[in-house]
């Protein structure tokens, strides 16, 4: 048995029984962040709108990460997977924004025949 | 000594001889087994589309097929080479057969999903293989949209489908591997004794497990836009056609990583193992199939040059892709320096190792000049570029893939094939190879186009160098198939070690026991030493 | 379970097996520790899978900012927060169910079980309406998509009170004063068409995502009621119970980035 | 070049074709130096180090740090001057001279369109002028397509709805080929031409030879007439749209308050869809032409457009005035 996995074994929580009381908070707590989210969906925050739902939709997901899918008690390893994936995910939109944010969002691109999906004015039909 | 030696009566071909008992096996050795026919029928379905192409292209005119059949037949050849040949080709069959005894483990983590991947590629080549007698598909294996959403009225998607079902088969393949690597290794195997074969598979799965669910995702939004008329790239919808290939390479470039790291894995060891000396800088190898792995997630648009991405981008992806060269570099620089002062000689796999490390090395630097923008914007999507992922795919993993399925193929099956004929065929693999695949680079600096029907008449000499090189390479290709099926028979029983390697999995008979070990080993030695192997001379020419 | 069974050797393990054990671990800490990973790296998968879709979605949200912010508010807030609510319910549930099988309580488990797919029954037959209001306003693309039949709808059946929380996009000049409405009928069409095509196959993956969640989980409802579980062994519980926790994170994401793209105007 | 008759290497025909060639000398020489650094040493090795007898075992060397570091560090310091060179002759590529003359390309399914501003338009052939820098602005009428001139070492994608553009400047008189790179259906490989490098003097003569349909520009400014532009972009600033006079190059203030500089794209998407980005103090009135205009018409209104900026396109042959006189008091058609 290899140290790392000795390791793993002995701080691996899967048997960790939460309390019900927590389940609850947690439940609660997404619901009011739900809550929150739709009530700053309503409020003109320019720009900051999409950043706020974002952070509030990061931070309600870490919530049922961490305390219902139990990662708060797993092994290192389990933590470094889900890592892996966001820094994956993160390198995807990064380097695609780094063609996107820096040739522009050209104009929106025309249909080019006359029989296309659009036609004239949809209104016409 | 020979007299010896016989084939011992228990072994996991013969636990069980029914049809059943192989269909409903969990036993890894059985499926990779399984695999291996699988992937051999497919190679030679995608070899039989590169005879067409070749044998188009020996004429400037488009004289032998009509211009549809040829689209059709370089997509065919593509898509079944690369998504039902390559990327199985060593992790599924040499990956699964030698991971778990390489760790010590009596099987893989999860022994019904692995036999399921083998069902589910079954399922997806078959649907392929439906699309392809339907009628075919014609818009190259990169299905580029618009024209693979709108343009071409062949079988899309079906073979789209076919794609994204063995898509599955490789992500549970390489979860298959990354579990056990972590928690199933055998008392005493830290991770830095762990045999290089090893070490690349793992790099490998991540990349299968990070990289394929893009695709997989590529697929259903290219499906949902054909099939209901969703928009989503179409340009005549507001779409943006360049952003199929953003998500399309950021799999399809890791992808190569997927078909070259387990053969330079194979290398790793055939090349230690018949110099008789550890690997030169172990932790360099390893590492570099690591940084190989994940270097090849950053380097994506280099596919792109030309393809309407911004200046600024262009550059950022250009310096990226050397990023990947460093340590290709330096695993060939180790393998190199592995040689030094060993005690080498030239059986057949070695032969395939040299040939490798010749024609990866050719594959690697051509890389160099297409991630170089000033000559890319010149060498994009001419034969320059078939030449070198040929020389990668071709050259790097299918003879990784030979020299590994002859390096353990007495492990497989108990018995040794014809030294002579497979000496023979390694060498007409690499001269044909060569004869092949080195005039493409020239005819691609001239300007020839890939996926032409007909070219200029200037260019046809080179050309039919290529045509004749790919028949000496052909029949490589077809030799092995006899020796190996003769040797099931009437090869010479190898013993558990015919090479005198060092690795754990020698030391399990051969053909090996369903369970692979009878107790549980335990490992103390270093990896690659030859002082402590069990040398057995068994084989000679 | 726990730190006296992780502290014996796995030579030691190799007698008294316990039943769900297979042959080739050497003891049941390794098996479930493996079969975590195992989940754990299938969910690594899933991130990407969703992650491309979002990319996408990403780049056309900001490219068409003004499309997306009006198909936006084409969707019911009502519905979609309701669904939102069931889901982080029946996480609620599933967390309970997996509680039950770790304390050996089989009926818990059973009954947890059984609530969630319920919840999780509710969140598909609120897609169900979602979805058919969108197939009778012409808002499922394709041929038939027609940005400008909901307006005519409209103005043709007077109020239509299921909709007071879409805008009406005609272009009066009047009505540029308090938006700014810089797309015509015809980009708006066009563009509003990418929306519904994200939001079509997003819902949707996420829907047949939870529909195999429930099938997964009738199964297991079944192995529980069977006894086939204990406290040592609850495996198939808890890896079905991270599943069903990735569909609603999921969820938590589509919800804003589809729903609530911009409502305050 | 050629050896025993067969041509080897591409005939250099333009300036970008030593820079490039250039680089690739430079990138062939490394790697043939490392491969056959490789080739020699497990060639060498391989003979030196043969196994003499059974069971003799290599020597036992583990490694060594600094040899890790030698090959990883030069290899690194050599990528970075090939990324260097590359970026530099692409940045190059990229960045057509203002004086660049202008040419435009169609790709269509299986053919390549070309219309100079003069008037002219060839199908899967191109005239252009020697010592001269010419500018492509390239869009598809259908699929992805690549315009490529291996003569010139350039190619560049052509995007359906999008317009982009490579440029070169051709140096020997002569005939080279013109191939379509990026697949694009059945006769993908039938959509080739040439491209023909004339002396200048030459170049002018082919141009009287062809010009019957006046230039591009007096083709727009007929289209302008036709399609009743004229009737609201009166030349004097009073009409219910914007003047077009001198209005290429200048920045603009749109109706959220943004500003957009009036460019190809701008004009472009404004006479598809006028109100996507409707200039301040207008009224949305104009039609939108989007499917009603071919993708010729509108390069020749966008020429006529620019030729009223005589100023900010140089690059434009001395338009003939605009017959936008305001006479034809047609009313705006009705779409």
């Amino acid at each position: 048995m290899s140290a790392e996995h000795a390791h793993a074994r002995e701080s691996h929580g899967a048997g960790h029984v939460s309390p019900i009381s927590l389940y609850v908070t947690i439940f609660l707590a997404l619901m009011v962040l739900t809550a929150v989210t739709v009530g700053a969906a309503f409020v003109n925050l320019g720009q900051f709108n999409f950043l706020v739902a974002m952070v509030i939709a990061v931070f309600k997901a870490s919530l049922v990460v961490w305390y219902f899918m139990h990662v708060k008690y797993q092994s290192r390893l389990t933590k470094l997977t889900v890592a892996t994936g966001l820094f994956f995910l993160a390198i995807l939109l990064g380097l695609m924004l780094v063609d996107y944010g820096s040739k522009g969002f050209v104009p929106m691109p025309p249909p080019i025949d006359s029989e296309s999906v659009i036609g004239g004015s949809p209104a016409a039909r | 000594m020979l007299d010896k030696l016989k084939i011992p009566d228990r072994h996991f071909l013969h636990d069980g001889h029914s049809l059943r008992s192989w269909l409903l096996t969990k036993d890894h050795k059985r499926i990779a087994i399984m695999y291996l026919m699988s992937i051999s029928v497919m190679f030679f379905i995608g070899g039989l589309f590169a005879v067409g192409i070749r044998f188009e292209l020996a004429t400037p005119q488009g004289d032998f097929v009509s211009a549809d059949t040829y689209n059709k037949f370089f997509t065919m050849h593509g898509v079944i080479m690369v998504f039902f040949f390559l990327i199985p080709s060593i992790p599924a069959v040499l990956g699964n057969f030698l991971i778990p005894p390489m760790i010590g483990a009596k099987d893989l983590a999860f022994p019904r999903i692995n036999l399921l991947s083998l069902y589910i590629y079954w399922i997806g080549g078959f649907v392929t293989l439906y699309a392809m007698i339907a009628g075919g598909v014609d818009t190259g294996w990169t299905f580029y949209t618009p024209y693979s959403a709108a343009g071409s009225n062949t079988h899309v998607v079906p073979t789209a489908i076919g794609i994204f079902i063995a898509g599955f088969s490789s992500i549970l393949t390489g979860l298959n591997f990354i579990v056990p690597i972590h928690r199933m290794r055998a008392p005493g195997m830290t991770w830095f004794r762990l045999p290089l074969f090893v070490w690349a598979h793992y790099a490998t799965s991540l990349v299968q497990v990070l990289g394929t669910p893009v695709i997989a995702i590529t697929i259903v939004m290219l499906f949902v836009e054909r099939a209901f008329g969703f928009g989503i790239f179409d340009p005549a919808r507001g779409g943006d056609p360049v952003l199929f290939q953003h998500l399309f390479w950021f799999y399809s470039h890791p992808a190569v990583y997927i078909m070259i790291l387990p053969a330079l894995g194979v290398t790793s060891e055939l090349v230690s193992t018949f110099s008789r000396k550890t690997i030169f800088g172990y932790s360099f190898v390893a590492f570099s199939s690591l940084a190989i792995a994940i270097f090849g997630f950053i380097v994506w648009a280099h596919h792109m040059f030309v393809a309407g991405i911004s200046t600024y981008a262009a550059m950022v992806f250009s310096f990226l892709s050397f990023s990947v060269a460093i340590p290709s570099a330096v695993k060939v620089f180790n393998w190199t320096a592995t040689l030094y002062k060993g005690a080498i000689s030239f059986e057949t796999p070695m032969l395939y190792a040299y040939g490798f490390m010749g024609l990866f090395a050719i594959g690697g630097l051509t890389g160099l000049f297409l991630a170089t923008l000033g000559l890319d914007v010149h060498m994009h999507d001419t034969y320059f570029v078939v030449a070198h992922f040929h020389y990668i795919m071709v050259g790097g993993a299918i003879m990784g893939y030979l020299g590994g399925l002859h390096f353990w193929w007495p492990k497989m099956t108990g018995r040794m094939y014809s030294e002579f004929f497979s000496r023979v065929s390694a060498i007409m693999v690499f001269v044909g190879f060569n004869i092949t695949f080195f005039p493409q680079f020239v005819v691609g600096y001239l300007g020839m186009p890939r996926r032409y029907h007909s070219y200029p008449d200037e260019m046809q000499v080179l050309n039919v160098m290529s045509s004749a090189g790919a028949t000496v390479l052909g029949l490589g290709y077809v030799l092995p198939v006899i020796y190996f099926l003769y040797s099931l028979k009437y090869g010479k029983v190898a013993g558990p070690n015919p090479w005198g390697a060092s690795g754990l999995e020698w030391h399990m008979q051969s053909p090996p026991l369903t369970e692979n070990f009878v107790e549980v080993p335990e490992v103390i030695n270093e990896p690659y030493e030859y002082e402590h192997a069990v040398v057995k001379e068994t084989h000679h020419v | 379970m726990s730190d006296t069974v992780a502290h014996a050797a796995h030579h030691a393990a190799a007698h008294a097996h316990h039943p769900a054990q297979q042959h080739h671990f050497d003891t049941m800490p390794q098996q479930k520790e493996a079969a975590v990973l195992g989940m754990w790296v299938f969910l690594l998968t899933e991130i990407l899978f969703f992650g491309g879709l979002f990319v996408a979605y990403m780049i056309y949200r900001v490219w068409y900012f003004d499309a997306f912010a009006e198909a936006s508010r084409r969707l019911s807030l009502f519905w979609g927060g309701l669904n939102t609510a069931v889901l982080i319910g029946s996480s609620l549930t599933m967390a309970m169910a997996v509680r039950g099988a770790q304390t050996n309580k089989r009926k818990a488990t059973v009954n947890w079980l059984i609530l969630t797919m319920i919840l999780g029954t509710v969140f598909l037959g609120v897609k169900v309406i979602e979805y058919q209001d969108k197939f009778a306003n012409y808002e499922v693309p394709g041929p038939n998509f027609n940005w400008l039949a909901h307006e005519q709808h409209e103005a043709a059946a007077g109020e239509h009170p299921s909709t007071a929380l879409g805008a009406s996009v005609a272009a009066a000049p009047a009505e540029g004063e308090h938006r700014k409405l810089s797309l015509t009928p015809e980009q708006l069409q066009r563009t509003t068409q990418i929306y519904f095509s994200l939001y079509f196959t997003m819902t949707g993956l996420h829907a047949l995502h939870m529909i195999i969640g429930i099938g997964l989980m009738s199964v297991i409802t079944w192995m529980a009621w069977k006894g086939r579980f204990d406290g040592e062994y609850y495996t198939p519980v808890e890896m079905s119970g991270l599943y069903w926790h990735f569909v609603d994170i999921v969820w938590i994401f589509l919800f804003p980035l589809l729903y609530l793209v911009e409502r305050h105007q | 070049m050629t050896i025993f008759g067969i041509p080897v290497f591409p005939e250099q025909a333009s300036t970008f074709a030593k820079d490039v060639d250039a680089l690739y000398y430079f990138i062939f020489a490394v790697s043939a130096f490392f491969a056959l650094t490789v080739a020699v040493s497990v060639i060498y090795f391989g003979l030196r180090y043969r196994k003499r007898h059974e069971g003799e075992i290599g020597a036992r060397i583990e490694g060594s740090l600094s040899l890790e570091l030698l090959w990883s560090v030069i290899p690194t310091l050599i990528a970075m001057v090939m990324f260097g060179w590359g970026a530099s002759v692409f940045y190059h590529l990229r960045r057509p001279p203002d004086d660049a003359m202008h040419i435009y390309a169609v790709g269509k399914q299986w053919m390549w369109k070309f219309q100079h501003l003069e008037g002219q338009r060839e199908i899967n052939e191109l005239h252009i002028p020697a010592g001269r820098p010419v500018k492509i602005t390239i869009s598809s009428e259908d699929v992805l397509h690549s315009l490529y001139f291996p003569a010139f070492r350039t190619k560049m994608d052509a995007i359906p709805g999008r317009y982009t553009e490579l440029w070169f400047e051709a140096t020997t008189p002569g005939t080279y080929h013109i191939f379509c790179t990026e697949y694009c259906g059945t006769n993908h490989a039938g959509m080739i031409g040439s491209v023909t490098v004339l002396e200048p003097a030459q170049y002018q003569a082919w141009l009287q030879g062809g010009g019957e349909t006046g230039t591009l520009a007096q083709r727009g400014a007929r289209l302008f007439d036709s399609l009743a532009c004229n009737s609201c972009h009166l030349e004097n600033g009073q009409g219910r749209g914007p003047s077009l006079k001198d209005i290429v190059g200048k920045t603009v203030t749109l109706q959220d308050e943004n500003t957009v500089v009036v460019d190809d794209a701008y004009l472009r998407e404004s006479i598809l869809t006028s109100q996507a980005k409707q200039v301040k103090g207008f009224q949305p009135l104009m039609p939108t032409f989007q499917g009603l205009i071919s993708e010729e018409n509108l390069l020749a209104l966008i020429e006529h457009v620019k030729s009223l900026s005589p100023q900010a396109t140089t690059a434009a042959p001395a338009a003939p005035p605009a017959s936008a006189d305001a006479t034809a008091g047609k009313p705006p058609e009705k779409k």
